[in-house]
Order: C-alpha cells, then structure tokens, then sequence
C-alpha cells in the first residue's frame, strides 16, 4: 500500500467525536479523523510551540515507517524474511511516542515497535536481522538507547523498570519508556513491574499500545474495564489517548515523561489503536475477526488524518508530498537491498557470545565442531 | 477406523474424542479457541463444544496453569496449550512447585490430572524462544511425566493416555513433524504409555531419540544400512520416566548405544540415558555411549538451526565414532 | 499469653474513631476497640439476624484459635515442632471472614490461617505435621474444602480463581476464598489471578490480611495507595475493613460472597490488621521495628474488644468465659499431647504419593533403598 | 589478613568489600536490609552502605530479577538474593530467558554482570521449599555460570569473583554450612573461579561434589581410610562450567569416580559428568561412575530429611560398590 492510495482514500464514516464508541472512556485527542486540530486544555502546552517544521517531519516519520513496514511484509511474501510483524495502523502511536523522548532517555520495546526505533534512529534494516533469522537482535541497544525487541511477552517492563531505577540512583535526569499491548498488560511481569516502579518512584512511562487484539483474542479476554485504569490500583495516573492521533501521543507522552523527569515516578499510557493487519505474515485474521471492525478504523488512520490537518492548515504542499513519496520508495529500495544482501552468519557463530568472559564447555564444543567441520573438508580433498 | 493423518490433526481429533467422552475433560490456552490455536492444532474444537470448554485465556501462563490446578482441584481435566516451548517458562513455578507436588504434598489425596502441551523443538525457520527443547529441565522434577510422540498414531493414542493419567503430564509435540501424516487406527488397543518402542531392529548399533528425531534416526539407519551397518531404533516415547529396560536390552543385544535429542547435550536426557545405562550394562558397552544434540549456546537465529540441530551427517558421525571402539 | 490477662488489659489509646491513622483511608468498622457498636448503612444487615448465641461463637472461636497458636509457638520453643507461624492479632479477620463461608464454599489458605482452619473444621492438631516436620500438608483438602497450606506466596489465589471458574462451570452457587497477604499482593501471581477471575466473573473472594509486616517489610515496600484500591483497576470492587473487628469481617466476607453467589464475579476484601507477634518462631521483629507500633495495635486486640461488647451487652456472662477458659485449657493440652504422640513417618513414605499412577524411576530407586536398608539389618544379624 | 569466619559471614565480607570498592555494586532481595536477611548474611550492610545500594525489594522475585537486568543495562552490578532455593522459580523466565540469553541476543552488545545468590539444600529441618537443590535446572541452560562454594575460603573469594564476573552467575550457598569456620586471607590471590580443587588426594577412588556435600565427601573419605581406603575428594566449586579436566585427571590416576549431591539423582549433575567421564575415560574406569544423590520425589519433610540426603552411610555403599567392581 503506497501513501498516495492512503491519503486519496475517504473516511468511511464520521468519527470525529472525541469520544471512540459509546462503551469507551474519554480519551486526549487533538486531531480529529478529519484533521480538525481539537483543544485540550491539559495537553495542549505539550505541543504548543510545535513548527510545521516539525509537523511534516511527524508526516514524514509515519510515512517512511509504514513503506518501511510494507515493505518488509513483501519481503517475507517473498521468502527474504522468515516472518514479519507489521505495526500497520499503530504508526501515530509509535512516532508520537517516539519523537516525545529525548536522547538520553531509553526504550524498552516489544518486537513490532518499528516506528519507535525509526524515533530512536536505528537504522531500519537492523531490525529485519532477526525476522530474516541471521541474528537474535541486530543492533547495538546502547547506540541508541534502545533495547532490542523482546519477543516473551511482558518481560521488557521489569526491565525499563530497573533502568529507570539506575537512572535515579545516578541523580539523572532521563527517563524510560516501556512499551507492551493490551495483551500483555495480562502478565504478571506487567503487574510487577508497576509494583516496582510505583514503589520506587521510578522515572518510567508505560506505554501500552492497545491495538484491540493480542493475536486472535480481544481485548475483553484480558481485561473488564479500560487498561489505563490498572495503574489506579498502583498509585499511579493512567491516562487514554487516541493512538491514532500522533498529536496527542506525542503531547501524552511529553506530559509522562515530565512528570518521570520530575521525579513523580510512573505513568501508564494507553495508546487506543487498533491493528490494521494480521498480527504476523504467519496469522489469518479472517478467522477471528470480521472486515467492518477494520473498516471503521480505517476512517481513523492516523497518516491520513495528519495529512489533512497539513492541507488544511497550508503546511504542507504538493512539492512535499512529492518530495517524502520519492523518499519512501528510496527508502523500500534501500531495505530491499540491504536484505538481500544481507549474509547469513558464519556457522561459528554458533559458539559466539553465549558468554562475555568465555566458557569452557563452549571452547570444547567449538573445537568438536571445528573437527567435524574439516572432516568434511578433507573428504572433499580427496 | 484407520486413516491417514498429520500428527497435528491426530492430536485434533484425540482431543476430540475426550471432550466429547468426558465432560469434565478442558481445553485451555491462549488463541486456542476461534484460531485454532497457531498450529491449529485445537481448530473447530471451540465452534463444537462451547466457550465453556474450549477457553481463550488470558496472556498470562502462569495463570493458565494455576487456574489449570484449580480447575483439576474441582475435578476437571485441562489440558493446557502453551503456545510455543519458550513460553513455558512462566508457569515453571506453577509447574514444579504447584502441579508436580501437590499430588504428595496432600499425601496423594488430591489428583490433578492436568495434561500441558508444548509444541517444541526446531527446524521450522523461526524467530527465538520459538524453536527450544526444555524437557530436561522437566524431567528433573519428581511428579511431572513426561512424553513425546513422534508420529500420528503414538500422538493420538498417547494424548488419550496423557489425559486419562492421574498424574499431571507434560505432552511435548514435535512441532516440525506436525505436518507428517502417518497411519492412525482410532479402535487400537495401545501398549502402555511409558514404554518405548523398537521401530527398526538393528545388531550393530542402538540409536534412541523421542520425539522429532525419531524420524532423524530412521533415516540415519537408512544410510547407515546402505554402508552394511544394521541400527537399531528405539522409540523412547517418555522421558519420565525413561524405559531404562528397553534400552538395556537393545544395548545387552548391539552393546553400542548412541542417543539423539534436539536439546543441549549439557545435562540433557542423554547424560542420564548415559549415566544408567553405563551402569546397568558396564559389562555389556564395547564403546562409551554417545550423545548427540544441541550445544552449550542459546538456540541460534533460523540461518544456523541446521548446524545446532542434529541431522543426519551429525548422527551418522557418532555412530561410526561408535563403532570405532 | 492466657485469655485472662488479654482480657484484662486496659487500652493503651483510644482508638474509637472508624479512622485507622489520619493517612489512611476509612475503614469498615462493625465494633470499635472500646467494644462499642457502631451503625453501618451498607454492612449491618449482614449481620442484622446475628444471635448472641452466635457471638459467643464468635467469641469462642478466637479464643480458642488463639490458644491453639499459643500452644504451637510454646511447642515450637520446646522443640516439638520446628517452626511456627503465629497469627496472633489476626482472629478476627480470619474468624469473621471464616465463619461467613458456607460448607460448599472452599477455602484456599497460606501458611498462617489456622482461624479459617478452626471454622472449617480442620482439626488443629493436623495443621502441625507440617511444622514438626512429619509432613508437608497432613489433611484432606476435600474433607473440609479447606485447601492445603501453601507456601510459596501468591500461587494459592491461581488455585482458587480455577477452581471458582470450575463452580461457575458446574452450574452450583459456591463460591472460594484465597487468603493472602501484604506482601503477597506484589506477586505476579495474584496479579493474574485477579485478570482471570475478572475475565471469568468467578466467584473468588480475595481476603488479603494486610498485617502491615511482609517478615521485615512494611507494606510501603509492597505498594504507594492501599491495597484494597488495586482491585478497581482489574474492574471489580475492593473495600478495607478493620480487620481487628470480626463482626465487619464477617459482614463484608458475607457481601462478597453474596456477590460472588449471584455472579457478579469477585471482590477484594482488605483486612486491616496487625502481626502481634514475629513474622514465624525463625525470625525477630527487634531487628526491623519498634514496640510502640505494637502497642498500639494491642489497643484494638480482636478478642478484647468481642469481650467487652459482649459484657456491655449482657450476652454473655461469667460462667461463658470461665467455662471457654477451661475449654481453651483443654484444647491446649490436647493439641500437646496429639503433637507429642505424632509419629514419624515410615522411611519408605520417601517413595509414597511423588506420583498417583506410579513411576518406574520411583520404583527402582524404593527397591534399592530396601535393599540398602536390608544391609543394615543383615550385619545386625551377624 | 587470615581469620577464621564462618561460611555466612564470609559471604558478608565479600559483599562489604565489594561495596566498597565498586560503586556499581548493589545488594537486593527481600528482607536483606535492616533484617540483614533471614540468614544475617546481609547484616549490617544497608545500615553502613544506605538503602540505594542495599535494597529491600517488594515481595516479587521475577520483579527483583527483571529488575536487576534492567539496572545491569543501566552499568550497575547487582547481587541479588533469592531468600530459599524454592522461591527461585518465579524468577525463572527472567532468569532463563532474559538474564542467560540477553548477552548472546545482542551479539555480546551488552553485558549483563548480575549474580543470584541462593542459599540452597538440606539438612536444616526447614519445612516445604526451603531445601531443594535446583541446580540441574539452571545448568542446562546456556548463558548462566553456576558456582558453589563448600567452605569459607571459597565463600569469601568466589562470591568476589562472581561479581566481577561479566556473565551472570548463580551463586548457590551451601545454607546447612554457613555456621561452619573456616580460615579466609582476604589478601591471597584466588585461583580461577570455574576450576576444581583436590581436597584431599588419594588413588583407590575419586569422590566429586560440590557445596555441601563436600564436608560429608571429606568425612567418607576419613571413614573409608580407616578401612585402608585411600579416597581422592575433588571440590568441583563450578557447576556450570565443569571442570571435566580436573575430573579426567583423577579418574585417570583412581579409575573409579562417586559422584555426590543433594539435588535428585534422576537428570542432575552427576548424569553429565558421568556420561562426560565415561565417554572421556572409557579405558580407565574398572567401574562405571555412581551417583549418589536425592531420589525421584519432592523433598521429603524433615522428619525424613536424613534419609533423603546422601550420608556418610549412602556414599560409603556407593563406595563399597565401586570398588567391587
Ligand atoms: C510469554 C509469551 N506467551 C505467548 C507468546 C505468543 N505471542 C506472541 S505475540 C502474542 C500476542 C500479544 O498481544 P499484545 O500484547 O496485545 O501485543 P500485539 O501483538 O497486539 O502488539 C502472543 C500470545 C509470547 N510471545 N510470549
Ligand atoms: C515466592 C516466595 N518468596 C519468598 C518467600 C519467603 N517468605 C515467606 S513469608 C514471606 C512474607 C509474606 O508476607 P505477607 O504476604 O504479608 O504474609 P504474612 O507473612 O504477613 O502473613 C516471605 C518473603 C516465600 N514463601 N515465597
Ligand atoms: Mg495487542
Ligand atoms: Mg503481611
């Protein structure tokens, strides 16, 4: 799907309330569906002084993420990557987020936080090592401060925790986010890591993208009341934004991390969102879920929105959209290629890095491997 | 009523039977309902018998386990999907320190007949935690069974077994063998649940395995038989507890043993293979048993499983270090 | 400790008000210290039919309760068993909320409910084989619905929300409670087990006695708001009761259980209480927190304060207390003399119940043992 | 700087010391602040290093362990303690598959230099989970290193060693010998933390074990001298990695090899090294290599204890029948 056929496609239905459906809380929103910038008196200051400038580039991080995520899509349809996990419909909630941390602070994502790492600077294509099955992890987490994809559910949390605690015992400044899902916040790692951070007074935003699903279940399988309400319960704020909307991600996120910065320890986060694809290449919705409940949100797309408040406000013009279309397909390309290339590991990379200081069973095994390797190569010598 | 099916529809239509001969017989896991589970291994089961009996859980293993207990303290028999064998080890404690002794802990006055299933093992491409091999850290544990099944007939019949069993069982599915058809009679009588099985007679050499390597060392047999060597293969079938005797009489008749399994070597079922059997047929062994398997590392990314899993050229290098004795 | 000299202690401080100290939030009281009656709009009428014959009961049952735990922690100091957990202080929450269950209902302990145990019906005696060392759990849990004591905190409440999930299954109107406490609550495990009962409307109740201490730990290590208050945030109620007043204890365990009867799913009872005595006979309470704290706590004593309702009443006189007093005697010397005569288990239970369907590795290794064993008595014979 | 200390308080020193030398060093777990731990081994240390450094932690242990990695990540080394063997398990997913893998993961990127402390086995008469030796269940599992020390020496150093080590490494307390002296310089030079040491020498049979199995090994060995029985007693200290060399040596000079520990016979350590021995010294044994150890059921209450532990009495006979061989 290129960005043209998304921006050019119509909202199905009108769903510029501020509320999602009746059932649902209240949640921040600043841009409507149809790009109407709302006001919000608690979150507006967090983005007050943002710059078309730094509108386009929120555009253009959404952008160039979801040609990134398509693109790897198709690169496992082509059997170049093993398995992929699109974070199609999520991009709002992931840049918004993203783009409100600061260098030195640090995130711990789960393994579909594409548009985060996009944030952080990791190069795209080293998040494809583990999906094409050349690394476990493929970039260094401490270039960027941020964490490699953490594929147990919920496990990540304790550990944004416990950073955030070094961060305080340091006397720093920085904070970290968290990031898990709707199905995840059912983990007692979860549950945890909010008794730890809250007792702690840990500077740690949990950022919980609630996309609806947690592969085939719902999100009433994992919980009765909206997920933002758990950190009530551990004496901390919750808040519900909509995770469609990178303006309110972007000031939500901002607002957590100040209070983190403050030393008013944690806050959760819902990012309310939805999935737009299947949970990985290897998942087929069809069997759980209909086509309207996508449907519906696709009048809320999070790129399309933006692009309208853009238009609408002359931030943006024709020359841009050109100009960040051209980039995205370099962008495809570049991927692509880098895939491709990419070499699958040398087989003594089996006995690599299971240990920093080494061990002796290993040392032993790689020299039997070793052997057996060159008894090979003998045969072929004669 | 024999037919041929992938082992995953044998474990299907297995579960079929006890939710539809025992009402008090569960399903439980996450996504095992409308999905059919990610190996659609319990597909259609929700849609035939209810939301009540075939339950989309929670992301939470060790709640499924735990309420799993509970629900067997009330006097039904779940059986417990975790979806891949990385996943297990939330609900480790629940499982060693709550499902395997509380049977002793009341003085055998609770039963709790809870049958965990675990898709396990390599060999299909894909990302970590998806691909590993945990039963030793299983076997260790005093109240747990443990078994394998490594084709569609012993999946079916064992799974009825496993689920009729008092005693809590941890059923490991080959998961690179889901897609094997092979024969199932649903109107056999099956042999014991716990005692292996000679699937190839052999003189020279015995290989045991359970699981997914069983396939392994038919085929290892097979080349070996070509190079005139005659293997025997035992199906081991349990790893708790290991049929000791049926080895010991395999090892008494070839007196050459080597033992294949996906899981690390270091402190795998293989050194206790090793261990006992040395001891019971010291006399007997004209070659120090041998063990074939992963190493001492995490289980590397899908580019590098062919040379962490024992294959055929791996196997066939033990046995003829084996037979160099 | 006799009930005499409990009973004839004077209040240090008035603690008549409904407030527990001014942080902490209101509390559902049934009784002050003083014994006074206090109006409850929500709770009377759990107790509104309450005869004097039952608050006798009441009575009676701490009474002995805590005798029995005196004897224990006298036996463990005589070496007769090796450890002791006291529940001294906290009879009236385990009386109150023990005594509201119904036969059917099932009760899922921890290692310190030796009042629920007495409501239930689990004869004392058998509560100590695991103390002295003969046993690991030496009753039925089916013969009473009385789970048995589990050590490894937090799992217990997992149990108990499956087997809740089994009566909704059965179609019956029983309902369970999973006793835990403070420190519990930071388990992952009670975490999951408050999403599945949620998920599930299963008929739990979750009694927590908050005893203030976690062995060295006070409850701010555990959580930054009240404990009670956690429930909200999985989507079902919690309410803090004083948990040195059985007569709240009783009225808000009957609610919850009322509510769980008639499937609206579980509740988080918080019981407000106090650990009198060390965390277990192992451990000394000097090290981590000072006596006035304790003193205080005396002042709302769960026996004193039945007492003097009961005097101030009419409903009970001094032939009652004397008679419970020779009772309570007996009982002491009872348990004594059934934990003295216990035996120690055959050599051979080594082997006994690790599986129900037998094992071969456990029948060789019973078969070298006796072999073994066999030895010794062969040299005796030379 | 030789004093005489108990095992406990070994421990304790080493942790003061490396508090005060590396600031990066945290102490957490439940109960170790001003309780100093249910066994003192934490005494005084939150009084003299502050509660930032000395951490009483909520009652969660996967939450102490996640969060320890997470303070690793952030260039802090802390030591964490497991309060008993049996409350190691909730931890265990974060241990197995976070704490042992994280280094392997990012392709040696980050380093993760925690150590878990657990006072671990039997013999003290403590009631369910308080006694177990899980050991086996943590060396299959590659990316951990797993240490024992046996007496106070060992204790003071190792734990030093342990911490500046840059893997994770647990660290199991021999809990029934932390009121045994022994003599500690804490300004010798320690010898290499994953290597074995001869105890006592000897030539008729070598008696392996580690932690608190090695005072009974020494005391067999006296017993077995009387009898003419000259026994070579090898501290392994290390469980993971084991020092086969040093076993290898032994065997090669005693051609017999016992090996003892606490923790259930059926797939624990003396599997691996017996299985290891035997394939690496299958011409030198004259008997095949014997285990001692716990049986196949959960630990027994204490009434029973002596029974279930291997004792003078149960090693002797594993003796007797080696060398009948
Ligand atoms: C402990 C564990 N259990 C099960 C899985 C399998 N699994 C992978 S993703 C997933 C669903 C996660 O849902 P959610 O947390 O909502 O995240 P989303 O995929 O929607 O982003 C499951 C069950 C896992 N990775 N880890
Ligand atoms: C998983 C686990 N970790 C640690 C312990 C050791 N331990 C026993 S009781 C206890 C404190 C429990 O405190 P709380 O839940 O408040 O119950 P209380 O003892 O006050 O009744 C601890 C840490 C344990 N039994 N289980
Ligand atoms: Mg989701
Ligand atoms: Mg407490």
């Amino acid at each position: 799907m290129t960005v043209e056929s998304t921006a050019a496609r119509k909202p199905r239905r009108s769903a510029g309330t501020k509320k999602s459906p009746s059932t649902e809380p209240e949640l921040v929103q600043l841009l409507t569906p149809e790009g109407e910038r709302v006001k919000n008196a608690a979150y507006d200051k967090y983005v007050a002084g943002i710059t078309p400038d730094e509108l386009r580039g929120l555009y253009r991080d959404m952008v160039l993420t979801r040609r990134f995520d398509a693109e790897a899509t198709s690169l496992q349809r082509q059997g170049e990557l093993g398995l992929w996990a699109s974070l199609l419909g999520q991009e709002a909630a992931q840049i918004g987020s993203g783009r409100a941390t600061r260098e030195d602070d640090y995130v711990f994502p789960t393994y579909r936080e594409h548009g985060v790492a996009w944030c952080r600077g990791v190069p795209p294509e080293n998040l494809l090592g583990m999906f094409r099955g050349v690394n476990n992890g493929g970039w260094d987490p401490n270039s960027n401060n941020f964490q490699l994809y953490t594929i147990v559910i919920g496990s990540q949390t304790l550990h944004a925790t416990g950073y955030a605690m070094g961060i305080t015992k340091d006397g720093a400044d920085s904070a970290v986010v968290a990031y898990f899902g709707d199905g995840a916040s059912s983990q007692g790692d979860v549950a945890e890591s909010f008794t730890f951070s809250a007792v702690y007074n840990a500077p740690v935003v949990f950022f919980c993208q609630n996309n609806q699903w947690a592969i085939s279940e719902p999100t009433e399988k994992q919980t009765r009341v909206p997920l933002y309400q758990r950190a009530q319960g551990f004496g901390f704020p919750g808040v519900r934004v909509d995770g469609n909307d990178v303006l309110a991600c972007l000031a939500v996120t901002k607002w957590a991390l100040e209070r983190a910065r403050a030393g008013e320890g944690p806050t959760l986060v819902e990012a309310f969102t939805y999935r737009m694809g299947a949970h990985t290449t290897s998942d087929d919705p069809t069997r759980y879920r209909g086509d309207e409940e996508r449907q519906s949100w696709e009048a809320k797309d999070p790129i399309l929105r933006l692009r309208r408040y853009l238009e609408a406000s002359n931030h943006a013009d024709e020359g841009f959209f050109a100009e960040l279309e051209a980039e995205s397909e370099a962008l495809g390309r570049r991927v692509r290629e880098a895939v491709r290339a990419m070499p699958d590991p040398d087989h003594f990379a089996l006995f690599e890095h299971a240990y920093a200081d080494g061990h002796a069973l290993v040392d032993e095994e790689r020299a039997q491997f070793a052997a057996y390797q060159a008894s090979f190569a003998d045969e072929g010598d004669h | 009523m024999a037919e041929k099916m992938a082992l995953a529809k044998a474990i299907n239509e297995s579960l079929r039977r006890a939710l539809e001969s025992d009402p008090k017989v569960l399903v439980m896991g996450e996504d095992v309902g409308k999905l059919g589970g990610v190996f659609r291994v319990t597909d259609g089961l929700q849609k035939d018998f209810g939301e009540s009996r075939v339950i989309d859980t929670p992301l939470a293993e060790s709640g499924i386990v735990g309420t799993a207990i509970g629900l067997a303290l009330r006097g039904y028999r779940p059986v417990v999907e975790i979806q891949f064998d990385g996943f297990v080890f939330p609900a480790y404690d629940q499982i060693v320190t709550q499902l395997a002794k509380m049977h002793a802990r009341s003085l055998g006055k609770v039963k709790l007949p809870v049958v965990i299933r675990i898709p396990y093992g390599g060999g299909i491409g894909a990302v970590e935690h998806h691909s590993e091999s945990p039963e030793a850290l299983f076997a260790h544990v005093a109240g747990l069974k443990i078994v394998s099944p490594s084709n569609s007939s012993d999946a079916y019949w064992m799974m009825q077994q496993a689920i009729q069993s008092d005693d809590p069982v941890i059923f490991f599915e080959p998961k690179r063998r889901y897609w094997d058809k092979g024969e199932v009679n649903t109107e056999a009588i099956p042999g014991p649940l716990h005692k292996a099985q000679v699937v190839r007679a052999g003189t020279d050499l015995t290989l045991v395995a359970y699981g997914p390597m069983v396939k392994t060392c038919l085929e290892v047999a097979d080349a070996a038989a070509e190079e005139g060597r005659s293997l025997e293969v035992l199906d081991l079938r349990s790893v708790s507890p290991l049929d000791f005797d049926a080895i010991q009489a395999s090892v008494e008749k070839t007196r050459r043993l080597v033992v294949v399994h996906e899981a690390p070597v270091f402190f795998g079922s293989g050194a206790e293979i090793a261990a006992r059997i040395t001891e019971r047929c010291f006399y007997h062994l004209e070659a120090p048993v041998l063990r074939v398997g992963g190493y001492h590392a995490p289980y590397p990314p899908a580019r590098l499983e062919e040379e962490y899993l024992p294959g055929l050229d791996r196997v066939l290098d033990a046995v003829d270090r084996a037979l160099a004795y």
